[in-house]
């Protein structure tokens, strides 16, 4: 198991490598310079103008050749230091990030584990009750199928604007403060329900329909036969079924987490919620390149974290991986 | 008076197409006694695996047409599926050609058994865990196999596993499809004479075995039944259908066999020309006219059943032909 | 025990509904002002010194001798107790209000002022320019300040009056010069150490929004009055479709976003919404917005083509179509407010533009740009293709609107003009580098206290650098020009002569058009009643209803000292 | 027959070995195939029989070029062929040694009419026969496998196995080949129609000098078929010699064990004897310990047994 584990580690670290060194990379060739656009809104003389460069220059990582660059980003990025925000400036992009990565959390947790624990649910009653499949089924596709932004577009006029139910946009509401007190809370949770109902109504159609498929296919297998063949009754059989389904869809967890994250920058941007999403659009937006970069780092971080977990997940909840690795010692 | 285990009477089963029906079982009679090991022989498309589903677990497109099939004296044919349920394991059971896949790759196969007989009532305690440990040791597996995935078991544990597996609440009548085909050269023998141990045990009261090779079923078979593209050619004791067979398909069949002793340079031995008929386009005659060097003209009605010795039948209109010139096909 | 989940689940979803719908809380925000449109970025900086510190750094936590309100262009003795004084000609003198003080409780003195302008001729800051003309400050007791000039620059000094905040020297004296302007340690200056003199402070500030603080003994409540907001919550958008929204659900009290359909929410009282006039334009004027011409381009740098072009602009039809009657076109002269004192009528009169096709068309043949190819389009009196694109950046869907507009008449008289979106910083550096055709811009033509800073803005001489922050982005060179706009500058407000040489001005630029005034940018402002009344309109001039960066002491704080909460 | 010189048989293999290795930190060794040796004569048939596992499937890959060899040499024509690496010499090698596998369906693409094996041949090793002569020699080389020509119109899944692996005999055929590697040839096919192949590649063989590698785990078949047998067991060669030899004498315990298993139509198995297969490792360890250092040598003329175990390096 420690091989496994081992294994895992090495690649995981591989990819963080290359990502991160693309991410450096990016910025650098994108044409234009940080300094000279953020200068721009300058006013004072040019003796003042030079001083700020040097001095902003220094503070952004931005002398000395490109290798030089490149080792002190990646020792800056080792001591946690992701460096300073142009746009925030004088902001270190380490504290704009974790501001922003607690809404990441706290909508998207809860959206993509509810939505793959009911989705999985639904789509496994779906893949045997064709009354299910034949009425639910339908609207979950049109959920899959239709872009993100589009539909958190919908949700916004219907339960925002038409309804009036929650509010449209924001994590919470003008005048509030974030305290622990319970007028906070219910403002809070009113702001968050929407945006987290668009990336849980998404997420459930993709997870059901994965599931559907999956059930379908266990039922029809034939550990599923051998068992009905043997007297086993349907419940059972689902039983079974399922615990096998769950497995692709573990898999497709850490392969979705990327457009899912995706998905959740552009529910952000329509819900002007916080977020690494909103920040990264604003940052492109802004060309905010060194908060672009550390939203981004960050990003892959949580997502190759992620991922690595459902790698953990994984080994415990199929004894296939866990025995081909336990075979070897 | 043998004790009768199962009974066909003319049983019919087709699978339903758009294009029309397959008459892949159509009009079998066959009655299996307590301690017997009816073999069922026949190339791939006769029907014999069919015969098996549609005795055990008939796919949704397979439908049982006519004729019955008695269960220890029970039509088992017209009976609900709940009633039948409770029938399965206990009275029939299976063994699958399937056996390599036919595991949850995610329970262990003490979950499996103990999930199965709880389905029927029996409380998987110490005791009958016990128990499964002592069948596992007639087909010679550790008990540690329960805990273990089957993953971790090779194709012919696997294969000895189900057969612990299937007769674990000592059925009546054991059905046994293509369980050796998969496996190699030394685990057939053995997979095939643990069938006959589980008889001789009386752990099962009588099986099925089906498989398209005649010589594994020949080592083990008390009965053979020789099936050709949904009709019986020929049924009886092995012996007889393996050294004096009385239907033109068995005879062609059993000759064209290799065997030890037997070299290209000394004798060619021959196959039959052509190929099986379609199934869903086929009407009365006997269906193994259109490649049988034995026809005439009454070929094209379907033959009744002769009986020509001992619980030997054949189903040709020129059987006494049959055998008689054997020697010049070879 | 396996369908634990389900009911946990069940349990969870009930909760965040009957706490979503049972308690329908309403904020309790009577006490707080939400504006909007002010910030764009999550806020960082309240540094006075930053050249972009957070919208109310100036105005509401540090505050500069004298208020000006815009609209009225009047000025209010704020930190100064009375109009300041010209007592020579080269001689400012500023008496100091008694009451002052910072929020640490030190006195505010004549000192801190010195200090202020001091620090600038140490270190270089935004404002160290005045150096060259200023000679010494000097504090002639606790409460008289006095300025002393080689060559006085009346008309800018008028805007330093208001926009250079005095900063304490026992805080800023103790800073690094290196983070003077930087402040690498944010805490000194983002927590609650932000040490001004004005009636608000730091509270508190989040990345979508930012939020100042009353200061409950300003030193100003008996001088000026005491605003009536506790808080001022200041939120980051980025999306006008978003206010928009928020707008509707009643959650902001001030909007500074240019939202559309704003005539529709205006004029349906279901909405409690308020704007500065009943009718169109809605808005108060902020800016001008003006069409450059990159006079280094081939056929731009000839004046002739330019004014032809100005002919051919109908900023009517901008007006209608993508402003819905927000906004109002453009004197000739693009000045508006207290600039129309130095309008020159005389000069529109003989040199003045209007929409009149058939004049630009003349204008043009005569200056020989006619179709040669005949290819449909305008060539060059030399024979040469004309074809040229307007920028403006991508997503100011106004401006947008706006360009299509302008391309669209210029190619109805044979002008090969196509509009051309770009990412915001691609447009903003080829404005600053002249690599362009033609583009709008408004940075440099906003409202101010002299006419000097609108002429400086679309005709600075800065634009012998790689870039030109300083305005004038089309490159314009006229030294006669350059030397009229600095005499205007330093001569003072009341002088015949000053309005001679305004009217030079005025026709060299109406002659030379290196740049058409179009519309008058709205201070866009959209007040809802729900939470506060008494807003700042037409029929109750009382401030000034605009939270951006830079505008809090051009009317906007006394628009605070106004408004009134609803019961 | 070792005793020839590589350079003089048709097909000539060598202490032929191959070790796979698995894993990208820790590389797991597995044998498939260690000191394997033999020669196949023109028109000769050799039967390569062993289970799962056992080896025989690399042997034929490796002949076939499909793997390479770790140690070892093969030899065609008396040329060693086992370092082939230009695109031109494989080209030349193939169109004399081809292969015939198990699964008649995985050789055909089931997007394409089944002719385009065929085409694909002339495309590949004749590019210079026209088009005319090309059809020709197809339809004669499908009416040599008893089959209709129309067959070639049809998609592979409109053939039965037997139809398929006939077509992979006449592909051979147009070849003109010298080698056929069949793995398992038969083994999907009926009984009934398992011998009309056979047959037909038997006629092959004896019309054409074609030799044949016969890879298959069916005694009966080998017996039926081959001159000389391979016994492989744990990806060793256990036993080598004239197939009447081995069957009437086998002299490794696993030949002995395999031909106890092999069910014959003539009598039955002897039930009484108590049957495991598990434990033929064990008994194949004794009897390399009770003969340990012979190596692999020859009991009779002609018959070579393995007697002591070959360790990986």
């Amino acid at each position: 198991m420690g091989k496994y584990f081992g294994k895992k580690l090495i690649i995981y670290i591989i990819t963080f490598f290359i990502a991160v060194t693309i991410n450096w990379l990016a910025p650098r060739f994108i044409p234009g310079d940080p300094v000279t656009s953020l200068l721009a809104q300058y006013q004072g003389p040019a003796a003042g103008r030079q001083m700020l460069e040097t001095r902003l220059r220094t503070l952004f990582g931005l002398e000395g050749s490109l290798i030089q660059q490149y080792i002190n980003f990646w020792a800056n990025l080792l001591r946690g230091d992701l460096g300073r925000s142009i746009l925030q400036f004088p902001r270190e992009v380490s504290e704009i990030v974790k501001n922003n990565i607690i809404y990441d959390i706290a909508v998207l947790l809860p959206a993509i584990s509810l939505s793959w624990i009911v989705g999985n649910k639904i789509g496994a009653m779906a893949g045997e009750n064709e009354k299910i499949d034949r009425y639910i089924m339908p609207l979950f596709y049109g959920f899959v199928s239709s872009p993100y932004f589009w539909f958190a577009i919908i949700v916004v006029f219907v339960f925002a604007h038409s309804l009036g139910w929650f509010p449209t946009a924001r994590a919470y509401g003008a005048g509030v403060r974030p305290a622990f007190t319970l007028n906070f809370i219910i403002v809070f949770l009113r702001h968050w329900f929407l945006p987290f109902f668009t990336m849980f109504l998404v997420g459930l159609g993709q997870w059901s329909i994965g599931m559907r498929n999956m059930v379908i296919y266990e039922i029809e297998s034939n550990y599923a036969n051998y068992l009905r063949s043997l007297g086993a009754r349907q419940k059972l059989i689902r039983n079974y079924a399922f615990r096998n389904g769950v497995l692709p869809q573990v898999t497709g967890l850490a392969i979705q987490l990327g457009q899912i994250v995706s998905g959740a920058i552009t529910v952000q941007v329509v819900f002007d919620y916080p977020g690494l999403g909103r920040l990264m659009y604003q940052a492109v937006q802004q060309q905010d390149f060194f908060v672009l970069q550390g939203a981004f780092l960050s990003l892959i971080l949580m997502v190759l974290a992620a991922n690595f977990l459902i790698d953990i997940i994984y080994m415990f909840i199929d004894p296939r991986i866990r025995l081909s690795y336990s075979e070897e010692e | 008076m043998a004790e009768k285990v199962l009974e066909l009477k003319n049983l019919q089963a087709y699978y339903r197409h758009l294009k029309g029906d397959v008459k892949a079982v159509d009009g079998i009679d066959l009655t299996v006694n307590r301690g017997e090991i009816m073999g069922v022989a026949g190339e791939s498309g006769c029907g014999k695996s069919t015969l098996a589903y549609t005795l055990i677990n008939a796919p949704a497109h397979l439908k049982h047409m006519g004729g019955e099939a008695y269960l220890n004296g029970k039509e088992i044919m017209s009976m609900s599926s709940g009633e039948f349920r409770k029938l399965r394991l206990q009275n029939i059971s299976l063994i699958p050609q399937y056996a390599l896949d036919a595991f949850s790759p995610t329970k262990k196969i003490k979950t499996h058994i103990r999930d199965l007989v709880r389905q029927h009532g029996v409380s998987p305690n110490d005791e009958f865990m016990e128990k499964v440990k002592d069948r596992l040791k007639i087909v010679n597996l550790d008990p540690s196999v329960l805990s273990r995935y089957a993953m971790e078991l090779s194709g012919g544990m696997k294969q000895r596993v189900i057969m612990t597996i299937s007769s674990v609440l000592d059925p009546d009548f054991l059905i046994a499809d293509e369980i050796t085909s998969a496996l190699d050269v030394t685990s057939q023998r053995f997979v095939a004479n643990m069938l006959v141990n589980l008889r001789d045990k009386e752990i099962i009261g009588s099986a099925i075995f089906i498989t398209h090779d005649l010589a594994i079923m020949y080592q083990i078979a008390s009965r053979i039944m020789v099936m050709y593209a949904g009709h019986l050619a020929e049924v009886g004791p092995a012996e007889e259908i393996m050294h004096n067979p009385k239907h033109p398909y068995t005879e062609a069949l059993i000759s064209s066999l290799p065997r030890v002793g037997i070299q290209h340079t000394d004798t060619r031995l021959h196959g039959i020309e052509g190929t099986p008929p379609d199934l869903t386009e086929i009407g009365p005659g006997c269906r193994f006219r259109f490649r049988c060097s034995y026809r005439t003209d009454k070929c094209d009605e379907t033959p009744r059943r002769e009986q020509v010795g001992e619980r030997h039948y054949t189903a040709c209109w020129n059987y006494e032909q049959v055998g008689s010139d054997s020697n010049d096909e070879q | 025990m396996k369908s634990h989940w389900k009911t946990w689940l069940i349990v969870m979803l009930a909760v965040v509904f009957t706490m979503t719908f049972a308690f329908t809380v309403r904020a309790d925000r009577a006490d707080t002002l939400v504006t909007t449109g002010a910030i764009w970025a999550p806020p960082s900086n309240w540094n006075p010194l930053y050249f972009a510190p957070e919208p109310g750094t100036v105005g509401l936590a540090y505050e500069p001798l004298f208020h000006y309100n815009a609209i009225e262009g009047e000025y209010i003795p704020w930190l100064a107790a009375e109009e300041g004084a010209w007592i020579e000609d080269d001689v400012f003198h500023v008496e100091l209000r008694a009451e002052p003080e910072w929020h640490d409780g030190q006195t505010l003195t004549a000192q801190d002022v010195v200090f202020t302008f001091e620090l600038a001729e140490e270190y270089n800051l935004e404002y160290t320019y005045l150096w060259n003309y200023l000679e010494e400050v000097t504090a002639l007791n606790d409460r008289e300040v006095e300025f002393h000039f080689d060559t006085p620059n009346y008309q800018e000094w008028k805007q330093v009056l208001y926009e250079i905040p005095i900063i304490p020297e026992h805080i800023f004296s103790e800073i690094p010069e290196e983070d003077l302007q930087t402040i690498s340690d944010l805490s000194e200056f983002a927590g609650q150490e932000v040490v001004g003199s004005g009636p608000y402070t730091y509270d508190d500030a989040t990345p979508d929004r930012m939020i100042w603080q009353r200061v409950d003994n300003w030193w100003g409540n008996e001088v000026h009055g005491e605003p009536a907001p506790r808080f001022i919550e200041i939120l980051v958008t980025d999306a006008n479709h978003i206010v928009l929204g928020m707008v509707l659900q009643e959650q902001i009290d001030l909007s500074n976003n240019f939202l559309p359909g704003t005539p529709s929410i205006a004029e349906n009282p279901g909405y409690n919404i308020t704007t500065y006039y009943d009718g169109p334009p809605y808005h108060v004027p902020d800016n001008t917005a003006m069409l450059f011409f990159n006079t280094q381009e081939k056929g731009l740098d000839d004046a002739d083509f330019r004014r032809a072009v100005s002919f051919a602009i109908n900023p009517e039809e901008i007006v209608e179509r993508a402003y819905e009657h927000t906004v109002e076109k453009a004197d000739p002269t693009g000045l508006f407010g207290g600039w129309l004192d130095y309008r020159s009528e005389d000069a529109v009169d003989e040199y003045g533009f209007e929409y009149d096709p058939d004049t630009a068309v003349t204008k043009l043949e005569e200056a020989g740009y006619t179709d040669t190819t005949g290819d449909g389009w305008r060539n060059h009196p030399d024979g040469d293709d004309l074809s040229y694109q307007i920028e403006v950046p991508a997503g100011w869907s106004d401006w947008e609107d706006s360009v299509r507009i302008i391309a669209e008449q210029l190619r109805d008289i044979g002008l090969n003009v196509e509009p051309n979106f770009v990412d915001f910083s691609i447009y903003e550096d080829n404005m600053l580098t002249a690599n362009f055709d033609m583009l709008i811009n408004n940075f440099t033509t906003g409202k101010s206290g002299t006419p000097y800073t609108y002429w400086d803005g679309v005709a600075s001489d800065q634009i012998y650098d790689e870039q030109a922050t300083q305005g004038n982005y089309g490159r314009y060179e006229n030294e006669e020009l350059f030397e009229y706009i600095d005499l205007f500058n330093r001569m003072p407000d009341g002088e015949a002569a000053a309005y001679r040489v305004a009217e030079d001005i005025q026709e060299i630029l109406l002659q030379d058009m290196p740049s058409v005034p179009l519309w008058y940018n709205g201070a866009w402002a959209v007040m809802s009643e729900v939470y506060w009344t008494n807003w700042p309109t037409e029929h109750n001039p009382t401030g000034f209803p605009l939270s951006w960066g830079g505008d809090w002491q051009l009317g906007t704080v006394q628009m605070l000292l106004e408004l009134e909460p609803i019961e | 027959m070792m005793n020839s010189k590589p350079q003089e048989g048709l097909l000539s293999v060598r202490n032929l070995s191959k070790i796979f290795y698995s894993g990208i930190i820790n590389r797991e060794k597995t044998v498939g195939a260690k000191n394997v040796s033999f020669d196949l004569e023109p028109g000769k048939i050799i039967s390569l029989i062993g289970e799962s596992g056992s080896g025989k499937t690399t042997v034929g890959k490796l002949i076939l070029k499909l793997l390479q060899p770790t140690e070892g040499e093969i030899y065609f024509r008396g040329q060693d062929i086992t370092n082939l690496t230009s695109k031109k010499e494989k080209k030349r090698y193939y169109s004399k040694v081809q292969g015939v596998f198990q699964d008649p369906f995985s050789s055909f693409n089931s997007l394409f009419r089944v002719d385009r094996i065929f085409n694909m041949i002339f495309r590949i090793f004749m590019p210079e026969v026209g088009k005319s002569e090309q059809e020709d020699r197809i339809l004669e080389a499908i009416r040599e496998v008893n089959l209709t020509p129309d067959l070639l119109e049809k998609y592979p899944h409109q053939l039965s196995g037997g139809q398929l692996q006939r077509l992979l005999i006449a592909r051979a055929l147009l070849l003109d080949v010298d080698v056929l590697i069949a793995d398992e040839l038969i083994s999907m096919l009926d009984a009934s129609t398992r011998m009309g192949v056979l047959n037909l590649l038997l006629d092959i063989c004896q019309e054409k000098g074609m030799a044949i590698l016969f890879i298959t785990h069916d005694l009966n078949l080998g017996y039926y078929l081959s001159d000389t047998t391979l016994i492989m067991y744990e990806g060793r060669l256990v036993e080598r010699g004239g197939t009447r030899k081995i069957y009437e004498n086998p002299v490794h315990p696993y030949t002995k064990m395999l031909f106890e298993s092999v069910p014959g139509v003539e009598e039955r198995w002897d039930r009484d004897e108590d049957f495991v297969p598990e434990e033929i490792d064990k008994i194949v360890r004794e009897f390399y310990d009770n003969h340990e250092g012979q190596g692999f040598s020859e009991v009779e003329e002609a018959h070579h047994v393995l007697f002591s175990e070959q360790k990986i390096d």
